[in-house]
Order: C-alpha cells, then sequence, then structure tokens
C-alpha cells in the first residue's frame, strides 16, 4: 500500500479544502442519522463523489496500461438508459441491474478491440463510442427522462447500508475489491508492465492484447455501475446529460491521485482520493454561496494549487536552473 | 519522405472517395456554394487545428482552445462594444492576451513538469470562468469596420463565397506548413514529440519551444476567436464550448499521432475539411434525429480511421519490403 | 408541390427541447411538410453550418430555434439574399427584424415573471427565503428568467432569494445544488421555497428535500417553468405547487404563418408570443400529466 | 610531445539517492589524442560524461576547457563550446529523416527558411566519410540500429569543434564499420581533436587510444599510457583483481546428440528469412553469425512467435508443437534476450525485482501470483549470481547502468528455468569482468542441458561457446561450420563469401 507520505500532499490538499469548506459553512462537518442514513455535508461529498470515483477505478486501470477511456460518461449514460427502459417495462430489478452491467462491459471490450486489435490510438478509438454512444442512449431512452418507481433500482441510488449511503458503500467495495484483486493477483505488476513497455511486455510472454481487453472491459464496468448509481440516485434515466464531461473528472482524479498519464506505476486508492477531493472542492463551491459565474474560475485555481504543491513535494519545481530530468535521462 | 505522407494520402484519398459518394447521392453538394461554405464554416476550427496540430506533434494536448476561444469573443465585445475601442485594437488585446495565455501553461508545463493534459484542462476552467465573470449576457457586436470586413468576400461562380474569414484559415494552414517544415522551430517540435530526452541530448532547447508551442496554440485560440466574432458579430460565453474536442479529432483524422512526432499540417486540414463533410452530409440528409445523429457522426468517424489504418497498414507492408537498407 | 422546410434545433439537451422537436416534426407530417432536421448538438457554429447548408439544397423555408440571440446576421443575410424565408422559434434574436419573416417565442422574461408573482402572492405578506437553481451559467432562459422572477418580487421585501446557484438545467445537478442548499440552510428550516429554471432540475431538488426529512410543496414551496409532465406528477402528490407552461408547439404557428405566406402573400406579424400559462395543484395535474405523456417529452 | 590539456575535470563528485557515483574524479583530455575511458559496468563512465556535458550536473567540482573555467548549463551550451557527443544507446530521433538528425538546431537557410536541398546534400556528404549511402530524406527508423549508431557518431564528429565524446559507439558495429569510424577518428586527432572513447572491447582501445584512464566504483583508479599499460593490468585495474585466463577458452566439442532437441524445419517467412532448417539439441550452443542486416534478428524474432513464419514446423523432442506469439514460445520452455533491450527488452519504470519475475510470473498467469518474498528471494539470488551491480532490487531498472540491465534481462529468463534460449547480442555494452562470466554462464548453462542460439557480432565469442556456428548471408542461412572448423577466419570467409551481397 502507499505510504502516508507519499499521500501527503494529496491528503494536506483534502485537509485544505475541508478547511475551506468549513470556514464558509460552519456546520460542515456535523452528522446525524436521517432517515436510516448519516446525513450530513461530508456524507454528501463522498456519496457525490462515489460516482466518479468509481469511474476513477476504472479509469485507473485504463490510464496505467498507457491507454485512456473517454466513453465512461457516454457508457453512463447508456448503462442508465438500458436500468431505466427495463425498469419500466417491468423486469425485476436483478436482471435489470445484471443488464445494464452488462452493457457497459460490451462496451468496455469494443473500445478494448479497437485499442488492442485495431491498434487505434486510445484517445481516438473511445472518443468514438464518447459520440456515438450518448446518442444510442437517447436512442434507448427517445429523447426523454425515463422515470422509474421501482424501489429495488432506487434503492442503490438512494439507499443506505450500514447508516452509509448505497453509493458510498458499492464505491467502497468496489474499490477494495479492485484493490484486491490487482494486487493480490499478478493483474496490477502486468498492467503497469505493459503500461510502461507493451513491446518488451509481450516478448516477455505477457497476452498484453487481452490485458488491454479486460482492462478497457472492467473500465466499461465501472462506468455502467456509476451510470446505474447516478440513475437511481434521481429516478430517472437523463440520457441528454447523465455523466456529461464526467470523463474529465475521472482522468483528473487519477492524475491528482498521483497517476502518471504516461501509464505504468498506479494506485487505485489513491484516484478514489482524488475523486474525493474533486467533490470535496465542488461541495465546497456549492455551499460557499458565490455566484455560480465563478465556480469554474475558483475550480481552476484549486486545480493549480493542488498540482503545485504535488509538483512542489516531488522537487519538481526547478525555477532556476535547467532542469533535465537525471532519471529519465537512460530512458526514451 | 514518402513514408510521412502516406496517411495523408491516405486521408486525401478517401476525402475524394466521401465526396463522390455524399455527391453522388445530393447533386447539390457538388456546387461552389458548399464548397465556399466548408471553408467559411469551418475556419475557426482549422485555425485552432493548426495550433493544436503543433501542440499534438511536440507530444502534448491543449483542452484549452475552445475556452480560449469563448474568452476572447466575449473580451472582444466587450472592448468594443462597452469600451467603444477600435475592432483592431480590440483584435490586438485579446490575441496578446491569448498568447501569453498559452505561454503560462507552457511554463506551467515545462517547469512544474505537470502533464499538459491537466494543466490545459485548468486552463479550459480559467477561461471559461473568466468570460463568465466579465459576463454572461451575449453581447452584439455592432461597428462599421465588422460590416466592412464581413462584406469582403470573393463571390464565386454558382453563388459561392470565399469568404475573408475562409481566406484566413488558407493563409494560417500555409503559414503553419512553412512552420512545421521549413523552419528550425518545426524541427524542433517534431524533435520533442519523438523523443523528448533524446532532444534534450541533442541540444533542442527544450524550454523554449514547449513554451513557444502552448504560446502558438493560445495566438491561434485567439485568432480563432477574433474569426469566431466575426463569424457571428457577437461575443458569448459559450460559444465554442466542446470545439477542443472537434479540433483534436480533425487533428487524429487528419494522420497525426497523438503520442507525438508524426504529422502533417496539411493533414490537419483534411481532417477539419472531412468533418465539414460529415456534418453537411448530414444537413443534406435532413432525416436523422437528435439521437441518429451522434450515432452516425461516431460511426462515421470510425469508418474513416478504420478506413485510414487500413491503407496506412496495407501500404506500409510494401513499403518495407522496398526500403531494406543495407 | 410540398413544401421542403429546414429545421436547425438546437440538440436534445432536456426533455423540452425533445418534446419540441418530435411536436415540430408532427407538425410538418400533418401538414405534409418534409422536413430537414439537423441537430446543432448545442453549438451555434453547427446551427450556422446547417442553415448555410439548407441554402445550398434550396429549401423553401427555414425554421431555426437559436441558441442564442446574437450573431445570426451574417447568416439570415445570406439567406434573405437566396430569398428563403426564415422563421425563429422559442427565443427572438439580436438583430433587424428584416431578417426574418416572424418569430414565434415565449417571453422568458414573463415566464420568470410569473412564478414570481404566483410565489409572492402565495406567501401573502409572510416572511419567505427563496433558493434558486439557476439554469445553464450564461444561457439566455437562465438570464432571462432569473431576471422576470427578481422584478416579481421586487416589490415585495418579505420575500427575497438568499442563495442561488446554477444546476445546469438537470436533474441531478438540481438534486446535488439542493442538497448542498440544504445543509448550508440550517437543515432546509431557513428555507420557504424553491424557484427552479425548470421543472426537471425542480423534481431532482423534490428528491433532496424528501431525503432531509422535509416534505417538499409543505415545508419548502415549489415553483418552476416548463411544465414537462413529471413535474405534474409531483404536483398531483403535492411534492410541487406550480409551474408555468413553456408549450413545445412553436412550430404549429410558424407553419400556419407559412402556408398563408404561400398562399396569397400574407406577411404574418414579426412576433408570435405563445402563451406563459400558470399550472398550479388546483389546475388537476394528472390530466394534463396524461395528456403531455404522448407528446415526447 | 605532450599536447596541453583541453578539457579538464577536477574532483567530480556526483551523487544518487543513496550511493555515490562519482566519487572525487579527475579526468582530462588533451589536444590530438584519443583517450579512452575504461571501468566495468556501473563504474561511472557514462555519468561522468553526463557531468561533462551539461547533461547532469555535478555535486561539486570545476572544468576547465583550453585553461578557461566553464560551467556547462546545459547540452545545447556543451555543443556551443565544440564538445560533440554520442551518449551511450542511440539517442536520435526516429521520427525525424537522416539529415534533419544530422542538423538538427544548425540546419541551413535559404529566405529565413530551412533549405532542405542543402541539408540533404550535406548529408550525404558527411555520410560518405562513413561509407554509408541511404536516402537522408528516409526516416531514421527505417534503418539498422547500426546505420542509426553511425548516423549518431557522425552527428557528433561533425559538432565537435574541439572535443568529440564517444560512449560506446561500436557496440552495434561490425568490424568494417569499425574500422571505417577509427579511420575518421584517427583523422580527427591528427586534426587537433581531443577524443574520448569509451569501450568494452580492449582490442579496440589498444588499437586506437593514446591514453587509458580507468574508473571503478566512481573513483579514478589511475591514468595511464596506452603504449606502456599491459593487457592484464589495465583488466585488474578494471576489475580490482585479475581476471582468470578462462576467457581463451578452448572450442567445445558438440555433445552426445540426445533426443531433447528442438527442431525448425523448413521453417521461414516470406521477404523476411528464407526458409531454414536448424535442430538443436540440449546442451548445445549454436553461434549465429553474419553481417549487419545478414537477417540474423529476423531469424531470432520467427523462433521466438514474433513473427510469423508462413511455413515450416517446430518440433521439440519429436513432438510437433505451435508457435503463434511470444506467450506460445514461453510456455514452451524458450526465452529471447532482445538486441534492442531499451525498447524490448526492459520495463523502465519496474524495479529490478519486478524486471527479473516477469517472465515467471507471465508464464504462471495472472492468478497465480509470486508473493513478493518470493519475487525477492529470486532477485537476490540472480543479483548475486550474474553480480548485477544496484544499490538494491527496489531501484527502477533504467536506472541501473546499461550493462546491469543487460543482465537483468537474462536474469528474466532464467529464472523460467527456460530448455532453450536466443541470446541476441548477449555482450553488447557488457564490461571485460562480466563478458567473461557470461560466456562462463552459457558454458555452465549449456552443461546442465540447456540449448543456446546467441547471435553475435563478435567472432571470437562466437568461437569461444559455439558447437557449431550458423552462417547468414542476404536473409538466407547459408551454411554451417561444426568443430574444427570453427575460427574466426573461417567464419568471416562464410558471411562475406560473396562480395555483391554486402557492404
Ligand atoms: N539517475 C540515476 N539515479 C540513480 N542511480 C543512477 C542514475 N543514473 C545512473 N545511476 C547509477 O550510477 C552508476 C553508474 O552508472 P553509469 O551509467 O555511469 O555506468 P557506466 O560506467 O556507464 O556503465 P556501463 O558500462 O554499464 O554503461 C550505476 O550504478 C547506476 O545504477
Ligand atoms: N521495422 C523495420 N523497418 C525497416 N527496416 C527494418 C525493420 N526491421 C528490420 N529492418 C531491417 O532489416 C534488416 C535485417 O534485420 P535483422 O535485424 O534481422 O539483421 P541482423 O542480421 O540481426 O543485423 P543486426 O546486427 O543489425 O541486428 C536490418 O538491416 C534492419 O535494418
Ligand atoms: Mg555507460
Ligand atoms: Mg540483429
Amino acid at each position: 500500500m502507499p505510504g502516508l507520505r507519499k499521500a501527503a500532499p494529496q491528503l494536506v490538499s483534502l485537509g485544505v479544502i475541508l478547511f475551506f469548506n468549513w470556514l464558509a459553512f460552519p456546520g460542515f462537518f456535523d452528522l446525524r442519522i436521517q432517515d436510516g442514513r448519516l446525513f450530513g455535508s461530508l456524507i454528501d461529498v463522498l456519496n457525490r463523489g462515489a460516482p466518479v470515483a468509481i469511474l476513477a477505478i476504472g479509469m485507473t486501470a485504463v490510464i496505467a496500461s498507457k491507454g485512456v477511456d473517454l466513453s465512461v460518461g457516454a457508457v453512463m449514460a447508456m448503462a442508465g438508459a438500458v436500468a431505466a427502459t427495463m425498469t419500466v417495462a417491468g423486469h425485476p430489478p436483478p436482471i435489470v441491474l445484471l443488464s445494464a452491467l452488462a452493457v457497459g462491459v460490451a462496451c468496455g471490450l469494443l473500445n478494448g478491440l479497437l485499442v488492442a486489435v485495431l491498434e487505434l490510438q486510445p484517445i481516438v478509438a473511445t472518443l468514438i463510442l464518447m459520440v456515438a454512444g450518448r446518442g444510442i442512449a437517447q436512442l434507448i431512452t427517445e429523447g426523454v427522462i425515463v422515470t422509474f418507481n421501482d424501489p429495488g433500482l432506487i434503492f442503490v441510488g438512494t439507499g443506505a447500508f450500514l447508516d452509509l449511503p448505497m453509493p458510498v458503500v458499492l464505491a467502497a467495495a468496489l474499490a477494495l475489491l479492485a484493490v484486491l484483486v490487482v494486487r493480490r493477483t499478478a493483474l496490477g505488476m502486468l498492467i503497469e508492465s505493459i503500461g510502461v513497455n507493451r513491446s518488451a511486455s509481450t516478448y516477455a510472454g505477457i497476452n498484453s492484447r487481452l490485458l488491454i481487453i479486460i482492462v478497457y472491459a472492467f473500465s466499461g464496468f465501472c462506468a455502467a455501475l456509476a451510470g446505474i448509481i447516478a440513475a437511481a440516485d434521481i429516478r430517472g434515466a437523463d440520457a441528454n446529460n447523465a455523466g456529461l464531461w464526467l470523463e474529465l473528472d475521472a482522468i483528473l482524479a487519477v492524475v491528482i491521485g498521483g497517476t502518471s498519464l504516461l501509464g505504468g506505476r498506479f494506485s487505485i486508492l489513491m484516484s478514489v482520493l482524488g475523486a474525493i477531493i474533486i467533490q470535496a472542492m465542488n461541495t465546497g463551491i456549492l455551499i460557499s454561496g458565490f455566484p455560480p459565474e465563478y465556480n469554474l474560475v475558483v475550480k481552476a485555481c484549486v486545480i493549480i494549487l493542488i498540482l503545485l504543491a504535488q509538483s512542489a513535494s516531488l522537487g519538481g519545481v526547478a525555477w532556476l536552473p535547467r532542469r533535465i530530468p537525471a532519471a529519465k535521462s537512460k530512458e526514451a | 519522405m514518402s513514408s510521412r505522407l502516406l496517411p495523408f494520402y491516405a486521408t486525401l484519398a478517401i476525402f475524394v472517395l466521401a465526396y463522390g459518394v455524399c455527391v453522388f447521392q445530393f447533386p447539390n453538394m457538388l456546387s461552389t456554394r458548399v464548397a465556399g461554405n466548408l471553408l467559411t464554416d469551418n475556419a475557426f476550427l482549422g485555425i485552432v487545428a493548426v495550433g493544436m496540430t503543433f501542440v499534438i506533434l511536440s507530444g502534448g494536448i491543449d483542452l484549452s482552445v475552445g475556452a480560449v476561444i469563448g474568452f476572447t469573443t466575449v473580451l472582444i465585445a466587450v472592448l468594443i462594444s462597452w469600451y467603444g475601442i477600435h475592432p483592431l485594437a480590440a483584435f490586438a488585446i485579446a490575441l496578446a492576451i491569448s498568447t501569453a495565455f498559452g505561454a503560462a501553461m507552457g511554463v506551467v508545463i515545462h517547469y512544474l513538469d505537470v502533464p499538459a493534459f491537466i494543466v490545459t484542462l485548468a486552463g479550459m476552467f480559467l477561461a471559461r470562468g473568466m468570460a463568465f465573470v466579465i459576463t454572461t449576457d451575449s453581447i452584439p457586436i455592432r461597428h462599421e469596420f465588422y460590416t466592412t470586413l464581413q462584406g469582403l468576400y470573393l463571390r464565386l461562380p454558382g453563388g459561392g463565397r470565399f469568404t475573408l474569414i475562409g481566406g484566413l484559415m488558407v493563409l494560417v494552414f500555409a503559414f503553419g506548413i512553412a512552420l512545421a517544415h521549413f523552419t528550425r522551430f518545426g524541427s524542433y517540435v517534431y524533435a520533442l514529440g519523438g523523443n523528448k530526452t533524446s532532444a534534450e541530448l541533442m541540444g533542442v532547447p527544450v524550454a523554449r519551444t514547449t513554451i513557444g508551442i502552448y504560446a502558438l496554440s493560445g495566438f491561434l485560440s485567439g485568432l480563432a476567436g477574433v474569426v469566431f466574432s466575426l463569424y457571428t458579430s457577437a461575443g458569448y460565453s459559450l460559444s465554442a464550448v466542446g470545439v477542443e474536442l472537434d479540433t483534436i479529432a480533425a487533428v487524429v483524422i487528419g494522420g497525426t499521432l497523438l503520442t507525438g512526432g508524426v504529422g502533417l499540417v496539411a493533414g490537419t486540414f483534411m481532417g477539419v475539411i472531412i468533418q465539414g463533410l460529415i456534418q453537411t452530409y448530414i444537413v443534406f440528409d435532413g432525416t436523422l434525429s437528435s439521437w441518429w445523429t451522434k450515432i452516425v457522426v461516431g460511426l462515421l468517424l470510425f469508418a474513416f480511421i478504420a478506413l485510414q489504418r487500413l491503407l496506412v497498414v496495407l501500404s506500409d507492408r510494401k513499403r518495407l519490403l522496398r526500403n531494406t537498407p543495407t | 408541390a410540398s413544401l421542403t422546410v429546414g429545421f436547425s434545433q438546437i440538440g436534445s439537451e432536456s426533455g423540452w427541447r425533445a418534446a419540441e422537436t418530435s411536436v415540430t416534426k408532427q407538425q410538418a407530417e400533418k401538414r405534409g411538410v418534409d422536413l430537414k432536421f439537423a441537430d446543432a448538438q448545442q453549438k451555434q457554429e453547427n446551427q450556422i453550418k446547417a442553415i448555410r447548408g439548407f441554402i445550398a439544397q434550396g429549401v423553401d423555408a427555414i425554421l431555426v430555434a437559436p441558441v442564442v440571440a446574437t450573431g445570426w446576421e451574417a447568416v439570415l443575410q445570406e439567406a434573405k439574399d437566396a430569398d428563403i424565408p426564415v422563421m425563429l422559434l422559442d427565443r427572438g434574436i439580436d438583430g433587424s427584424p428584416d431578417l426574418y419573416m416572424t418569430m414565434v417565442a415565449s417571453d422568458q422574461v414573463l415566464e420568470g415573471k410569473v412564478a414570481g408573482e404566483w410565489l409572492v402572492k402565495e406567501a401573502a405578506g409572510k416572511e419567505c427565503n427563496v433558493v434558486e437553481l439557476q439554469g445553464t451559467t450564461g444561457s439566455s432562459p437562465a438570464i432571462n428568467r432569473k431576471k422576470g422572477f427578481e422584478e416579481a418580487i421586487a416589490g415585495t421585501p418579505t420575500v427575497k432569494i438568499i442563495r442561488s446557484q446554477t444546476g445546469d438545467f438537470t436533474r441531478a445537478k438540481g438534486k446535488e445544488v439542493m442538497e448542498g442548499f440544504l445543509k448550508a440552510e440550517n437543515g432546509g428550516k431557513n428555507i420557504c421555497a424553491l424557484y427552479a429554471h425548470n421543472d426537471d432540475m425542480a423534481v431532482g431538488a423534490i428528491q433532496a428535500i424528501k431525503e432531509a426529512g422535509l416534505k417538499p410543496g409543505t415545508d419548502i414551496k415549489v415553483v418552476s417553468i416548463d411544465a414537462v409532465p413529471d413535474i405534474f406528477k409531483a404536483m398531483a402528490d403535492g411534492e410541487a405547487n406550480a409551474t408555468v407552461e413553456l408549450t413545445p408547439n412553436m412550430a404549429g404557428p410558424a407553419f400556419d404563418a407559412l402556408e398563408k405566406f404561400k398562399a396569397d402573400g400574407t406577411l404574418p406579424p414579426k412576433q408570435i408570443i405563445t402563451e406563459s400559462k400558470l399550472y398550479t395543484q388546483a389546475d388537476d395535474p394528472m390530466k394534463v400529466y396524461e395528456e403531455k405523456k404522448g407528446l415526447g417529452y | 610531445m605532450s599536447n596541453p590539456d583541453l578539457l579538464t575535470a577536477r574532483d567530480i563528485r556526483k551523487s544518487f539517492v543513496g550511493f555515490k557515483a562519482l566519487d572525487s574524479v579527475d579526468f582530462s583530455v588533451r589536444a590530438g589524442e584519443i583517450h579512452a575511458l575504461l571501468g566495468e559496468n556501473g563504474a561511472g563512465k557514462s555519468t561522468l560524461i553526463k557531468v561533462l556535458t551539461g547533461v547532469l550536473r555535478a555535486d561539486s567540482g570545476t572544468f576547465e576547457l583550453n585553461g578557461d573555467p566553464i560551467t556547462v548549463r546545459d547540452t545545447l551550451h556543451a555543443q556551443q563550446l565544440g564538445i560533440g557527443t554520442v551518449y551511450q544507446e542511440v539517442n536520435l530521433l526516429p521520427n525525424l529523416t537522416v539529415a534533419e538528425n544530422l542538423y538538427i538546431g544548425r540546419q541551413p537557410k535559404r529566405f529565413g527558411l530551412v533549405d532542405t536541398r542543402a541539408m540533404h546534400k550535406m548529408a550525404r556528404a558527411l555520410l560518405a566519410d562513413y561509407d554509408i549511402d541511404i536516402d537522408v530524406g528516409a526516416q531514421l527508423s527505417s534503418f539498422s540500429v547500426a546505420v542509426q549508431q553511425l548516423v549518431a557518431i557522425a552527428r557528433a564528429v561533425d559538432m565537435s569543434g574541439s572535443v568529440l565524446i564517444l560512449d560506446e559507439p561500436t557496440a552495434s558495429l561490425d568490424r568494417h564499420e569499425v574500422e571505417l569510424l577509427f579511420g575518421v577518428l584517427r583523422k580527427l586527432r591528427d586534426r587537433g581533436l581531443g577524443i574520448v572513447f569509451i569501450t568494452h572491447f580492449l582490442d579496440q582501445v589498444y588499437a586506437i587510444s593514446d591514453r587509458i584512464t580507468v574508473l571503478r566504483n566512481g573513483r579514478l583508479v589511475g591514468t595511464r599510457e596506452t603504449a606502456s599499460l599491459p593487457r592484464v593490468e589495465l583488466v585488474s585495474m578494471m576489475l580490482g583483481r585479475t581476471l582468470a585466463a578462462a576467457t581463451e577458452h578452448g572450442r567445445r566439442d558438440a555433445p552426445p546428440h540426445s533426443s531433447r532437441r528442438i527442431a525448425f524445419h523448413d521453417f521461414g517467412r516470406d521477404r523476411s528469412i528464407a526458409p531454414f532448417d536448424m535442430t538443436i539439441h540440449a546442451g548445445e550452443v549454436v553461434g549465429v553469425a553474419g553481417l549487419l542486416g545478414s537477417g540474423r534478428t529476423e531469424t531470432a524474432r520467427l523462433m521466438f512467435g514474433i513473427d510469423l513464419a508462413d511455413c515450416g514446423t517446430i518440433g521439440i523432442d519429436g513432438k510437433p508443437v505451435k508457435i503463434a506469439s511470444p506467450r506460445d514460445a514461453v510456455r514452451l520452455g524458450f526465452g529471447l534476450c532482445p538486441e534492442d533491450r531499451k525498447a524490448d527488452g526492459i520495463i523502465g519504470d519496474l524495479s529490478v525485482r519486478e524486471n527479473i519475475a516477469l517472465a515467471l510470473q507471465a508464464r504462471r498467469g495472472w492468478l497465480r501470483r509470486m508473493s513478493t518474498s518470493d519475487q525477492t528471494e529470486l532477485a537476490n539470488r540472480f543479483v548475486k549470481a550474474l553480480d548485477i551491480r544496484t544499490t538494491d532490487i527496489e531501484k527502477p531498472v533504467k536506472l541501473l547502468s546499461g550493462g546491469n540491465q543487460q543482465k537483468v534481462i537474462l536474469a528474466r529468463w532464467l529464472a523460467t528455468s527456460p530448455r532453450f534460449l536466443i541470446l541476441d547480442e548477449p555482450t553488447r555494452g557488457i564490461d571485460v569482468g562480466a563478458h567473461a562470466e557470461i560466456i562462463e554462464l552459457i558454458n555452465k548453462l549449456c552443461d546442465e542441458g540447456l540449448a543456446l542460439l546467441v547471435i553475435s557480432s563478435e567472432l571470437e565469442e562466437i568461437v569461444a561457446y559455439s558447437t557449431r556456428v550458423r552462417t547468414l548471408r542476404d536473409r538466407a542461412h547459408v551454411g554451417e561450420l561444426t568443430g574444427a572448423e570453427i575460427s574466426t577466419g573461417s567464419i568471416m570467409q562464410a558471411i562475406a563469401a560473396d562480395p555483391g551481397g554486402a557492404k
């Protein structure tokens, strides 16, 4: 597990953001039980951050393999649309959930095939589904918000388990599961290996094609789960807006978590932390009472500050002498 | 040399083929009007795409371009309409700011070693946010100078127009091609994209080049903003949302690799025109619902890229056999 | 010969927009008009491209739902030069009225005003703190509906907006932002009413209010704009109080005007303003819901 | 006739996290001399070069050029000072043309724009000195490593106003090219340049250098006149011990042909390598010799399933098998140390431990993970067995010196206990000590029953361990030498037989 020292810049960033939130709203840390679940701004941060955290889990694996998945937002919309229309058509929740997740996995497989077999550049390969996927989602819902009332499905979005909101529980469970799978098997090392040097990995006998497909399929699965949660949360599938631009948030979360966009070393838990940082900032903006015109400026400034902190802690700030990365001088 | 030009020829061939198919289906599409529209309507996209090509060739990415366009239109409109500044002066101010903005991102990317993706994402938030802060209203620009500029076009036989902004795009492409292939700066850009460490060891001025590249992209985004404001005679904080993705797609369709180091500015021109063609085709078709529009755009995108890959792979194979060196 | 009409739609960003598209298609079909549809994916540049494309195709008329008021003069001048009449839907443009034949639109400021007046009446002189869910920052409905509402409550110092944030016109953001409001305003106890720039955000916010343990419609009054079916269901359940209708049938009057013009050259009035009708719980919401369900919202 | 010192470095110190790569090193090169810089893998040679040329900043120390103190800001500055450098590993830009690589940053201009025509003309003239006649407008990546290496050298030579530094330039060159290079170097020396030359080939050192400086573990051992330094003493200066005479290996006899064998029959690929037959028995070392571009690497790639054969069969111990990917090959107990270790060998960001465990792990499948302690144990074992110089096994492998990276890849395959190992230029960039160790290792491995196919440009080395030698020419297997036939002379004759076939 990454040492606390390695996570220091992120933890400090989170702390500072939470502190400012508290300044803006003294009741920020208040918690109480409401209708059998914890209630409070802190819980909101976790609850609202859950979909992005889930996306970030999948995205981490993709980025570690030197890829990127722009389609996750559209896949969220598709999964939500499938879940909602099937529910409205009267299918039982287990079937609905499985189908929606299957749609996500199928999308991921498609991305994976484009990247691993056709060898398209990941950004382009997934851009295709990013554009077309939302269209497909709208085709499924015919452009309307499909509202449903099935308690089973709604539970996924607004229910509680051990007083915690379901999205938080699901995100946490997925994160733990993913970490276990990745670190208790050799998957993590093999993915990192492919991300650093695919050619050498193939020479070493790694089935890099299959692994890449698996990684994208996993990202599709995560996106579908996030999509189901998003739909269940508002009791409706909003194909037009569900997951819109969330791919950028997910990538941002991964980068804030310290995984390089160039592939290789990754940490799922750190990406989840990155997602929480982003949401803490968003929630802070909401309760700060600033006019909405300032939202983006504030967001930009916070991101820049976090990156500065991170860069400084890595000794990256070298203003005066020209910096030639000693570590890189041997490596392409 | 031929290996460099290969994706370009592939793209060109695909374009000709696609245009042929379009004309076969809608004979009206073979007109100077459509051709003129392709240039005029995609002028701002083409101009940012030139900047984006340099960025991507160097192995980076610039997500801020759409927001910078939006910001520039607002700034220009406010300067002209609220402060009564002459448009030319407003253009100069806007271009200076957008260039400085790009350069600043370049500085952060190089000296703090933060990925371009994230820096320019923050840049996108910042530029769009600053536009909101200035004003959220859409501001019309009424100035004689604008009317004059808009009135400058060549009427082509058949009713088409070769407009000032269309011409400007063509000029920018010519400039971009010269810069990429006939200057030292151009070779530095390719060098950075090929291998930054090697480039550094070979004495390429990495800092200067990186900052220059993002400044160029900022400048061209600003110029695209100027064009956009001429195109619409207005400034609006929400204009050009999502243009960064269209631009990246255009560059990539044009055969440039996102990993950097490989690609041609001329290819980007084809990419822009192909995207315009896809949209024109959809408008001429006129039966696609909102969602089918998205699906079809996605499918066509895929078709183009897959076809291009196929052509490149096929001829690459042939070439390897010939080009076996000693 | 039947008419060929090009329709440049903004996109499909909301249920209301989808309804407008499908109503337009229905209206065209009913009249035997050959409708060429182009979705601009929220981008003005795409709308301009589409209009230019329509001109190049030589359509008989063009319908445009402009995404923003500015920036149309050049392209509409081209249409005019090509003798193609243009009709604007939803909103007017900033520019000479000569550029278009007519405009069918609602009065967005009035919509906000109607909502505001309803609330002022409902509050009946009592203290009422309002939270506002704005539309997408910078979009004209967001700007105008805010303006109209503020005008309506301006004369009533007891009714005031205490918090205002953007909910991007979406249900999800509406819910998220409302959650923030509720926390920040003493668990919602300080809030007397919610004003949302569209119904979708209101529906999301209603869920947030319920999850906070309050009763929407009673503890916090809910007024919004658009009159999409889901809000009528909420009104029937007593969870929403009022909505202002924005009719999706903008194309009908436009086609009427066009047909008249083609028949005998009658020029329609420059502005056809649709009604901004207020619906409250007293208007048999369930019935309206059933009526509206099939319209493609 | 002692020329004045041209470039001098005094008391240079450079530490990386945790250890000293250079510890108070003095070094100087005179005008008109060729100065060999020698030392084991990881001794700090490349680090010294990087410090001299501004890639790395020394922690302390002073530099003088022509007697004037200087501070080299960066590589560009070094070039401006007239110091031309070829760094270890080809450090050029594969996506640029040959001409652009030669002239980047100093392209000829006409009307403010780069004059491509003139540049190509200059490039052709420049390369003619090295007997290279290629399309200088083609991408560098379309040429072999050797050509790329020569281009890098030509570039550095052309840029060196006063000092030329070459860090293992001859690693991928064959005899002919080395001779050409030496000719150029002698010419430059006579013109008064100071040349620093790093290599692990002692023959080359004696053939060309005037003085020798030896580093060991980051410290200066000494600087001596080449003429007065016996080879044995040089080796002991480098290693800090004397090397057993083991390098002077006698030829090995072929082992009795066992039933354990790998047989390729009629194996080939259109336009890549003509179909060939080859049977390798357990305990045998088959050397592969050929000129650059003769198809040696292609043979290896084909055998290992990287390129797919379009004809032929493979049999292991008489049973037919299929190889459609490296994965299949690994599963059958094959291993391959590739020629280009940076691109196809090391996983730079992963640790030494992970790099060593990688192939074994890949073969076990992702479900059966080797525990970290097993990996550590494995890595430690091989670090010790192969004497891999690293501060610890968690160090990213890209931070190791070139020769040690090579050993890590070798360890990766040995860890899988392969039955058949293909080594493509295994001793490239490896120091004399390790060289001897690797040859010894090869011999030991085949005593243990491993079948080996070794590709090498060093004929002495091939002679030293091969039981048979396969010779290649023009992408076809043209002959085989066995037993007493094997000698450098006979191999030379076989691979160059057709005068029109290769340069
Ligand atoms: N950036 C770095 N960080 C940490 N250690 C490094 C770094 N670069 C080099 N080293 C270490 O410094 C030592 C000297 O390396 P150097 O590359 O100079 O060796 P060398 O003499 O050139 O060896 P070779 O003959 O194998 O090329 C090695 O142990 C290497 O692992
Ligand atoms: N991808 C490629 N593109 C162009 N030429 C290639 C490519 N791969 C190999 N070649 C060329 O094919 C020729 C034969 O290659 P191969 O590597 O088999 O030769 P070799 O005998 O191993 O020589 P070397 O000693 O250089 O490794 C080489 O000259 C090489 O440059
Ligand atoms: Mg070295
Ligand atoms: Mg080879």
